[in-house]
Order: C-alpha cells, then structure tokens, then sequence
C-alpha cells in the first residue's frame, strides 16, 4: 500500500523526515513489541498497531538493527521470514549454546535439504514431481519436513488425481535466517556450468567410442 | 528409508550416477559409460539394505545405461528402427535433464546448508509477554473440544500407513537377481548357448526382464558367458564359457537383501 | 545470598573493580543469554555459564538495567522470581496490549493440538516421549503450550536423567470446559501404534538414549 504512495527513495526520505518528527515513544513501543512477540512481527502489523506508516517502521527497525549493533549489544534485531525479531548475536553463539542445551534445533538431513531446495524453487508441486527430481521416494523425507512445519500443503492439483501440492512456510524462512523467498540466490546461479554439462553428456553419450563419427 | 551405500553420501541413484560421472570429470575425454556402469553395479551391489522402491530406481538408471551402452558398442551403419533409436535419445536426455538437475539441486542444497548453519548461531527470542497480560492472551483453545482433542490423540497416536507404496508391484524384485543369476546359468549351461528372448520368455514384468539382464551381465563380467549379438536391436545371444577348474563354479551372487 | 555478606554499596564497589577488567564479551554474552531465556535466569546459573563471580553478575545485571533505562529503551532488565529476565517496559503498556490482543495468531495449530492431546491423555510424561509419540522433536510446541499455561512440569522422574515429566493444568480443563481430566471422551477402545505403546512403556529408558532430547 505505502509503495503506491511512495516510491523506495522518496519513502526513505520521508521517513526520515517522519522519523525526526517522531514520538520517541513510538520507538520505545516498537521495541516493546518486539520483545514480547513470539514469532517475527510483520511490519505491516507494527504499522497499525503503532499508527505510522509502513515505510516508517522499516527505516525505523533497520535504524535500531544498527544501533544495537554499533552499540555492541548481546541482541541484534533482524528481518526474517517476513517480520522483524529479536536474537541472540551470531557473535555469541558459543555462550547460548551452552545455555540452551535442550532448545537446540534439530539438525537438517543432507536429504531434507535438497528436497527443500526443490520446494523452495519450484513451489508449489507435487509427490510425484519431487519424486522425479530426486530419483527417490520422497515420502519419508516430505513427512519430516511436514512435521517440522517446513513444508505445508499449498494447494491441490487440478488433474484427475488432485495430488496435493507443496510449498515452504514462513518456518522455513526462519530456519535459514532469510526475510523472504526472494531472498535466495536465483537458480540460475545454480545451473551447472558448461564442464558439468559436458562431462556428463559424454558420459551419457548413446554414439558410438569411433572417434570417426561426430558426436552431438 | 532403510539403506546404505557403501559412500553414504548417496541419496538415490541418480546422485550416485553424477558422482560417478564427474569423478572422471578430470580428462572429459576419459569419461567412458563402460567404467560408470561397472562403478554404478559395485554401488549397488554393496548396499547393505536396500530399499524395494529405490531398488527399483537403481535398476531402471542401470538399465537405460545398459542400454545406452549397447547402442554405443554396436558398429552405425545399419540405421535400425528410427522409432527406438528415438526412444533412446529422449530416455538419454531424460537422464541427462535429470542429472542436471540432480547437480543444480544439491549445489542448491549446499547453500541451505550454509544458511542454516549461518543461522542457528542466532537464537530468537520467544518468551513472549509477560505474566501482566497473561489475562488478554487470547485463547489458543477457542472452540476445541473435548471431543476434538480425543480425534487429535487418536490422530497422533494411530499406526502410521506404511510409506511403501505399490510394494506386491516390485516385492518379486527382494532377492531375483540372486535368484535370476542361479536360473540363468542353470538354464544357459544346459543350452550352452540361448538367445536373451528365450531367458525372458514368458516374463512380463519389466523389472524381472532387467534384473535377468544385470544377472547375465554379472556372467559375462564374471567371464562365465560370452554375448553376442548379430544386428543392432537383434537377437542377444548368450553363450556359456565352459571352465576347467570347478572351483569357481560356485557362481558369486549379489545378495539385494543384505 | 548475596545481600548477607555484602551490604548494596560494597557489593557493588567490589564488583565495579572486576567490572573494569572484564572482557566486554562477558557483557554481551549476558545480554545474549538473558535475551533468549524464557523464565528469569537466576544469578547462579549466569555466573556458571560465563564463568565469573555470581557477585559479578549482580552488578552487571544492576548495571545493565539502569544503561537501558537512562537510554530510555522500551525493554527493561528486572530482577523477579529470583531470577534477571528482559520484559517490556511498563510505560508502554498500553502497545504490548494491543499487540497482544489484535496481533497474535489465535489459532492452535494442528501439531501443537495433537502434542497437547498425548500429554492430556497419558500425563505425566517426558519430552522424549512426546517426541517418541509425535515422531518430531517437540520442543517449540511445548514450549508454545507452556506459554499459553496450558501444560506445567508435573513432577521430575527419578530415573538418571531426572527428566521433567509434563501435565495440564486447571486452566486447561477450564478452557476445554471440563471439570476434570476423566471427563475427556474415553480412548479405550482405541488400539495405538505399536511404537506408541513402545514409547510408553519404554518411557524413560528412551531419555538418556534419544539423542534428540539431551537431558543433563
């Protein structure tokens, strides 16, 4: 809504301008609730629940992410799947982990992660979809994924079968500490390089070994 | 999911099949289908246990191979049935598609990884509000009911539907390459020499027709039986290699089981 | 403990001189901890965590909490339960309400409904039992349930492990609008997995093995 009205720059400006004109209260609130918020905060819920604009609390977040960091706070505030949160610094990791013990995230499997990297790239798509990437029933791995809350049904096919469709979740987006799944490199930074490709056409090559004939 | 590969880094087949590929990536020119095949069947044949649907899987890579490998070893000039010769190229580029993506996806995954890692230095906070607004969370149990906590048990704590799907289809697979190699070289050895058609003959399943095929591929590497075939896509004839020792008459069998 | 040997000023004159050769690490490592606690950290726990005298962590704490105040943050440092927890500060009150009643997310999620169903029916028991039964590491819904009082720590089981066994509480009846936890629809007749019935009867054997669940 605010991008209708604003464009980056110019909503960054007057931000700024807002921003100086602010109650200083508005700031001690937008760090209360983000205190006491269990899960990331939306900014367009901070935007109503604080009466500003959107823009407003997002140049007002990053300002405060870069205070607490130049302060050399324990804290940091972030931006990830889709909200603004508190964390414990990455800096201190070795001190939490003690702490923490028993909250420690379950490790992700080699499996899962190339499962969701399919999900995440090519949502929403099926069982059977998966199934043809990997080579391998994707079944176990979909329901680990599934319970952990990293994947979710998202929609159901049209065709005969109406196979259930899969996408990633917000969780997902937590998990790998990323705001958005825009946020991820593209695939095609990803494609294998001309040697790969290469490499395995000739090993796949179906002409014959006479090096008279010319290959494809 | 219960297997093991002997490298356990691999996930199915066709990771196994990049791996093997690439490996030879060093001199492109060395890359020879005969050295994956041979490395893609020791693969197979040292898993531990295996999985029926990703047997399945394993075969069918292992096949198209085979078949990729006939193609190649046979002379060009005789064009053959253009309607498989087609057939061949597009299961070829199939698997090359599949590969790729094979590749692009575990790069993919590598990176995940890394985010991952990256972010479990950082512990969210969660503890929530206070016990001052105790009183104003809203409820989470807003209209469940007794009733529906009962079916949520029932839900958790009922048995899991198996995840093998479709097993009676490919259940014959468990132990038939062990089984085919000991039918085959009874049957090749009375004949001394039989065609490929009259091993398979009455056999409709596809996945029993391949694994007679690796089983009479294990012969011939086993130098037990020679192949030969006079036309491209003609008869294969099998042909028994009568040994002086009795010693290695004992043939070595894949067990699939483990 | 603390108050008996030093009285308030010589406490912190004491502290203030280990303070100053303190490695400002430690600070933010607190602050770290404190920030991902989810009940107040007694002082004890902190001073074994970071390694310095429980004397040290006072006065840090106290020193803390009085920089968040004179910087005028929306969070406080407070000492309750004798424990240092972060909470928002009372002056925006009236934010964290809002938030509290429009913001957050009402509705139970199907995984956190089973979790809470497995301990309504076979309470009192442990994580790794959760965990054996819902076949995911249940720790974030457990938490979830905790927060929101619907379950407590019933009881510590006498085995090594000493595991924290968990129940529901009057609050849960009350919302499910039962007088009691016998008054639940019977589950008789129902026959469980097989690896259910293992999980409970296995019971605590399962703590010290799972590595899932680490319990110290």
């Amino acid at each position: 809504m605010q991008n209708e009205i604003f464009d980056e720059s110019t909503g960054q400006n007057i931000s700024g301008q807002e921003m100086s004109n602010l109650d200083p209260e508005i700031v001690r609130a937008l760090e209360a609730i983000l205190l006491v918020a269990m899960e990331p905060v939306a900014p367009a819920l901070l935007a109503q629940l604080l009466e500003i604009p959107m823009t407003t609390v997002e140049a007002l977040c990053e300002r405060l992410a870069a205070t607490y960091e130049d302060a050399g706070h324990g804290f940091q505030l972030v931006k990830v799947a889709g909200g603004f949160r508190f964390q414990s610094h990455p800096e201190l990791a070795a001190y939490v982990e003690r702490f923490v013990l028993d909250g420690q995230q379950a490790r992700v499997s080699s499996a899962a992660l190339e499962t969701l990297a399919i999900i995440a790239y090519k949502q929403p798509l099926s069982r059977s979809q998966i199934a043809a990437i990997r080579g391998v029933d994707p079944e176990a791995v979909i329901r680990t994924l599934q319970n952990r809350g990293y994947i979710t049904e998202v929609d159901r096919d049209d065709g005969p079968g109406q196979a259930v469709m899969f996408g990633t979740t917000p969780l997902f987006l937590e998990r790998l500490g990323i705001a958005s799944i825009d946020n991820l490199p593209s695939i095609a930074d990803f494609v294998p390089d001309a040697s790969v490709v290469e490499a395995l056409e000739r090993g796949l090559r179906v002409v014959s070994d006479d090096p008279l004939v010319p290959e494809t | 999911m219960k297997y093991a590969v002997s490298t356990p880094t691999f996930e199915g087949p066709f990771e196994l099949l990049l791996h093997l590929i690439l490996r030879q990536e060093v001199d492109i020119h060395e890359v020879s289908l005969s050295n994956i095949i041979t490395a893609y069947l020791e693969e197979v044949r040292h898993m531990k246990v295996i999985d029926l649907d990703l047997a399945t899987e394993f075969l069918l890579i292992a096949a198209t191979l085979i078949e990729l490998k006939t193609r190649r070893l046979l002379p060009g000039k005789d064009d053959g049935d253009l309607d498989e010769e087609l057939a061949l190229w597009e299961e070829r580029d199939l698997l090359l598609a599949r590969l790729l993506d094979c590749k692009t996806f575990k790069d993919v995954a590598s990176v995940f990884s890394d985010l991952v890692s990256r972010a479990d230095l950082s512990f969210p906070r969660m503890a929530g509000p206070d016990e001052s607004f105790a009183a104003l969370m809203p409820d989470l149990l807003e209209g469940v009911s007794p009733l529906r906590l009962q079916r949520a048990f029932l839900r958790a704590a009922a048995p899991k539907p198996p995840t093998v799907i479709g097993l009676e289809h490919v259940a014959p697979i468990r132990a038939s390459v062990a089984e085919a190699l000991v039918t085959v070289t009874e049957q090749i050895r009375q004949e001394g020499r039989i065609t490929f058609r009259r091993l398979v003959a009455g056999i409709s399943d596809r996945i029993e027709i391949v694994v007679r095929f690796l089983a009479i591929l294990e012969l011939y590497k086993q130098g037990r039986v020679e192949l030969d075939q006079i036309e491209r896509f003609g008869e294969i004839e099998v042909i028994w290699q009568e040994r002086e020792s009795s010693e290695t008459d004992e043939v070595a069998i894949d067990n699939y089981e483990g």
